[in-house]
């Protein structure tokens, strides 16, 4: 048999099996617990890419969980699939990618960063599980799943955030992403429960077969794009993001960023797939362009007069997320006009997907690189950092790779989508181009004043013994920077290989319902 | 392998960037080699110019705060950015408000 | 902080046993009647905090270990997803078991019945299993919760400076 | 001040928006159509062999929801015992 | 014959869960605010999937009545409580340790970090 049909669901049960497993690695003492965490790592990615490879060669990929066939979606004589359907299309398996190579390279990174902490096989247990929420949110095809591995990873992200909890700001980032992404979880729950009472129905293909907007529906529809827009810290719900990024272990906010983009990734699925042409007015539409703008806009600006070395970077996370949210709300705008959407939609929609894997690679790595700065020199206040630039040659070179990546500078990859979203939204409204462009002025602003002040300067007596941080953190940096160096150098195969048929995949809502619904016996 | 990537309005090729950029800095670097000949390394052309004064030993002493960067730009946007503070309050059920606020916007948003 | 009174503790003592022996009974009829692993787990893990209770937490916390709670949960959580995993000759969660005979795989007869204790396939070994995960789950929670207000008293003890110098 | 009127007036809207859309569901008690929780009813029993039908529906139809919430309480276990954890003696 | 009594008290019991999660000022009042959420969105559920004259959909317990109500709700709502129990568990210790950082349970005074 080929065992290649059942890579839905080893993605989820690998991770998950080496969370659960972790208490019983941790006995081993500390190399079988790191080996086991680089061993699950690397196995979760390269299934994977697996999948990807596999997606993109046989198209979307269905798993019916628990029943007697996996392509049985729907049982004889019905229209209606009764199982939790694992739905993989390219998108899908595109942000699993994205996530699961941050998941590797904040695995390796945590290994020595970690060490001056204790209690570390729950660590390990509680970085699986949130790699499998983010993974279990991306690949899963049902309302109420999404929802169940929306809480897997808030539940770990918050445990992980407190991880130091013998700091208090730490325990208070932690308390406040807690209180308000609760609250956000309940939401989607009502949502789901809306969905469920109107079709009897908790399949998102089965869903969107039958939607028509009604009431519940929009309710719905608001109360899933707001909960999901703030689970991806997008202004003016974003007030949780700094925080949190800031106080959580550098290895844990690399893995932060890519559990934002599974939020993201349930929000286009929301608007998209579920509801999609049956979205009707545009109001969502511009609702989500006008809460990118201010995202860029307000996310940059306090970006600017941050001290705080991962707190201004979190900032900038928070106006990344406002470029993607620009150009796929630009997307949706086009969806229904067959002619905007040749025009300038799909360019949009290129370019805000290019930017998904642009900015988690680019932005993990600058977590990485102030973790990095923090380890060695022991402060993240960029009033006291300096002159690091000689201590420290490889973090250095890779934070600049990383800061001209994020702020656009041409030869690199940033630039490429950047340049596809500012075209393409040029077309829509040519005010919503020149926010984009003063963002991408204020970001490499604030990134040249980060450099200046932590990395050159002249060398500070305080830091005269600060060495360059241990060899795992490198290798988990250095495979970020790999990742970008190739994405800077290739970006027209990866804009055709990877990027187009994950936009195809998400435009293509007939496609998606068919894959569930059509299939069966 | 060379092809573009086209925007619908323009192009990019990230390899005639690379070339002229590789160009570039061999004409950098033909011109620096041109630079003055009575330079040498180790003597007192080396030393930092202090404003004519002490160079101090620790490096704390000398260069810029990062939060005096910028103090310009900062200075000018003052109204702007002290409403941006206070509604970053730091107070947890505040940022609750801001969600739910936002849920009831755009509720009436798409219910009108 | 002063024990409760002893008709209190003595009724938390009585009671604690009486409730573990129905939270298995809960966990083993999962799937005859209302209930199953979590909650008859969540009862059992009841018997915990009544034993604090009554015992007080000193002696509680020398009798209850928690390394065997956590192994528990562990077991618990292993056999789950591997009676998941084993089922993947069809998908990942099929139910292998059922009506296959033996121990766990009893036909029962349609319609409205009075239940076959050994039927339901792997439904009642991941009801047993969650069930085992649940009580060490729980009980752990119940116990470091406790635990961290005893931190309060010796706070110097356990500081980690972590990264700050 | 004017935060907390403006905090209040956004709640009652949106609970009045639950509301509604609560009350446009269906009535009380008087479900239209339930063809996939018909299925269950239906079939539940022949097809895996128990009685109860919300056991068969948590543990085999939507057993890996099962898995996951198995997988929430887990976290919460590890979260709280990394949380109260017993640290490295301080020098 | 109960009419929609029962959304009303969902909507009533979502009110004040929300109402206690932005109005008081005390830690443990929020986390019972958010406990007060869970239980409408349960109870949201439940009775969804209520069909009146309905039996409980458990073979052994049933009788003969073959209407029964719908079982979907509840099992996802069982996986809902323990989402919520896990959450309330997560919330009251970190509750625990923000007290013995910061000595108060007064949530405008845990602001350290603004800006």
């Amino acid at each position: 048999m080929n065992w290649q049909i059942h890579l839905p669901a080893l993605v989820l049960a690998i991770p998950l099996l080496g969370a659960f497993a972790s208490p019983v690695a941790g006995l081993g003492g500390r190399n079988v617990r790191n080996g086991w965490m680089i061993f699950i790592s690397i196995t979760t990615t390269a299934m994977c890419l697996l999948l990807l490879q596999k997606v993109l060669a046989d198209g979307t990929a269905v798993y019916v969980m628990g029943a007697e066939n996996w392509n049985l979606t729907l049982p004889s004589g019905l229209s209606w699939p009764i199982r939790i359907i694992l739905q993989v299309d390219a998108f899908s398996a595109f942000m699993a990618v994205v996530g699961s190579i941050a998941a590797l390279a904040g695995a390796f990174f945590s290994l020595s960063f970690m060490d001056k902490f204790t209690g570390l096989e729950k660590f390990s247990a509680l970085y699986f599980l949130l790699v499998t929420g983010m993974l279990g949110m991306q690949l899963t095809g049902d309302l109420f799943n999404f929802f169940v591995f929306l809480e897997i990873a808030s539940v770990a992200s918050f445990g992980l955030i407190a991880f130091w909890r013998d700091r208090p700001e730490a325990v208070e980032a932690s308390f406040k992403y807690m209180i308000v992404s609760t609250l956000s979880a309940m939401f989607i729950l009502i949502a789901v429960g809306f969905l469920y009472g109107r079709y009897n129905a908790v399949n998102i293909a089965a869903v969107a077969r039958m939607l028509h907007m009604g009431y519940a529906e929009k309710i719905a529809l608001v109360f899933l794009v707001v909960s999901l827009t703030m689970k991806c810290g997008t202004v003016p719900m974003h007030m949780w993001t700094p925080d949190a990024y800031a106080e959580a272990p550098a290895g844990v906010t690399c893995l932060l960023v890519g559990v934002s983009q599974a939020s993201l990734y349930g929000l286009f699925r929301v608007c998209f797939s579920l509801y999609g042409a049956s979205l009707g007015s545009s109001v969502i539409p511009w609702t989500i362009i006008v809460m990118g703008v201010l995202s860029m806009f307000i996310g940059v600006t306090m970006a600017v007069i941050q001290k705080e070395i991962k707190r201004l970077m979190a900032y900038h996370s928070v106006s990344q997320i406002g470029y993607i949210l620009l150009a796929l709300g630009v997307g949706l705008l086009a969806l229904r006009d067959p002619q905007a959407m040749a025009d300038y939609g799909f360019t949009a929609m290129k370019g805000g997907i290019f930017h998904i894997i642009n900015y988690t690679m680019y932005k993990g790595l600058l977590f990485l690189t102030a973790g990095a700065v923090y380890y060695a020199a022991g402060s993240r206040n960029l009033n006291e950092l300096g002159g690091l630039a000689s201590v420290m040659p490889h973090t250095t070179f890779m934070f600049f790779i990383a800061a001209a990546a994020i702020a656009g500078i041409p030869p690199f990859n940033g630039f490429v989508s950047k340049l596809l979203i500012y075209q393409s939204t040029f077309a829509v409204y040519p005010l919503l181009a020149v926010v984009a462009l003063v963002t991408s002025v204020l970001t490499l602003a604030s990134f040249v004043k980060v450099f200046q002040t932590a990395f050159l300067g002249p060398a500070k007596k305080k830091f005269a013994n600060v060495k360059e941080v241990p060899g795992s953190m490198l290798i988990g940096m250095s495979v970020l920077t790999i990742v970008i160096i190739a994405l800077t150098l290739f970006p027209t195969w990866t804009l055709s290989h990877l990027v187009e048929p994950a936009a195809k995949a998400l435009v293509d809502q007939a496609g998606y319902i068919s894959a569930v619904m059509g299939g069966g016996l | 392998m060379w092809a573009k990537v086209y925007s619908g309005f323009g192009y990019w090729d990230v390899y005639v960037w690379l070339i002229f950029f590789g160009i570039t800095s061999a004409l950098v670097l033909w011109l620096r080699s041109l630079g003055r000949d009575d330079y040498k390394e180790g003597t007192e052309q080396d030393e930092i110019f202090y404003g004519s004064n002490e160079v101090p030993e620790d490096g704390d002493d000398m260069g810029v705060p990062a939060s005096s960067a910028y103090w310009g730009f900062v200075k000018a946007l003052k109204p702007y950015y002290d409403s941006l503070i206070e509604i970053h309050s730091g107070i947890a059920s505040d940022y609750v408000g801001y969600f739910v606020l936002t849920v009831a916007v755009l509720a009436v948003l798409v219910l009108l | 902080m002063n024990p409760l009174s002893v008709v209190v503790r003595t009724i938390c003592d009585v009671f604690a046993w009486f409730i573990g022996i129905f939270g298995i009974y809960i966990i083993i009829h999962g799937h005859l009647t209302p209930g199953g692993g979590f909650q008859g787990g969540a009862v059992v893990a009841t018997m915990m905090a009544f034993l604090l209770v009554s015992y007080g937490g000193k002696k509680t916390l020398s009798f209850a270990k928690t390394g065997l709670l956590s192994a528990m949960e562990t077991t618990g959580l292993l056999v789950f997803i591997g009676a998941g995993l084993l089922g993947i000759t069809s998908t990942l969660f099929f139910n292998f078991l059922a009506g296959q005979g033996g121990i766990f795989g009893a036909a029962v007869p349609i319609g409205p019945n009075s239940g076959v204790l050994n039927s339901a396939g792997t439904i009642s070994v991941m009801n047993m299993a969650v069930g085992l995960e649940v009580i060490g789950g729980l009980s752990l929670i119940i116990l470091y919760m406790f635990k961290g207000i005893r931190l309060f008293d010796n706070a110097s003890e356990s500081g980690e400076t972590g990264h700050d110098r | 001040m004017k935060k907390r009127v403006l905090f209040m007036i956004a709640v009652l809207v949106v609970v009045g928006t639950f509301w509604g859309a609560i009350d446009r569901i269906h009535p009380f008690g008087d479900v239209p159509v339930a063809p996939m929780d018909d299925y269950y009813i239906e079939n539940a029993q022949q097809e895996r062999s128990v009685n109860n039908i919300v056991t068969s529906i948590v543990f085999d139809y939507r057993g890996f929801d099962t898995l996951g919430e198995a997988a929430v309480l887990f976290t919460a276990v590890c979260s709280v015992l990394a949380l109260f954890r017993k640290g490295r003696e301080r020098q | 014959m109960t009419g929609n009594a029962p959304f009303i008290i969902v909507g009533v019991i979502f009110f004040l869960g929300l109402y206690a999660i932005l109005f008081e000022r005390n830690l443990i009042k929020i986390a019972i605010g958010i406990s007060l959420l869970e239980a409408s969105v349960n109870l949201l559920l439940i009775v969804l999937g209520y069909r009146s004259g309905g039996s409980i959909p458990i073979f052994t317990l049933a009788g003969e009545v073959r209407r029964m109500v719908l079982p979907t709700p509840q099992a996802l709502t069982l996986t809902a409580i323990v989402i919520g129990l896990a959450t309330s568990a997560l919330l009251l210790s970190l509750i625990m340790l923000l007290y013995r950082h910061y000595g108060t349970l007064d949530v405008r005074e845990i602001r350290r970090l603004r800006g």
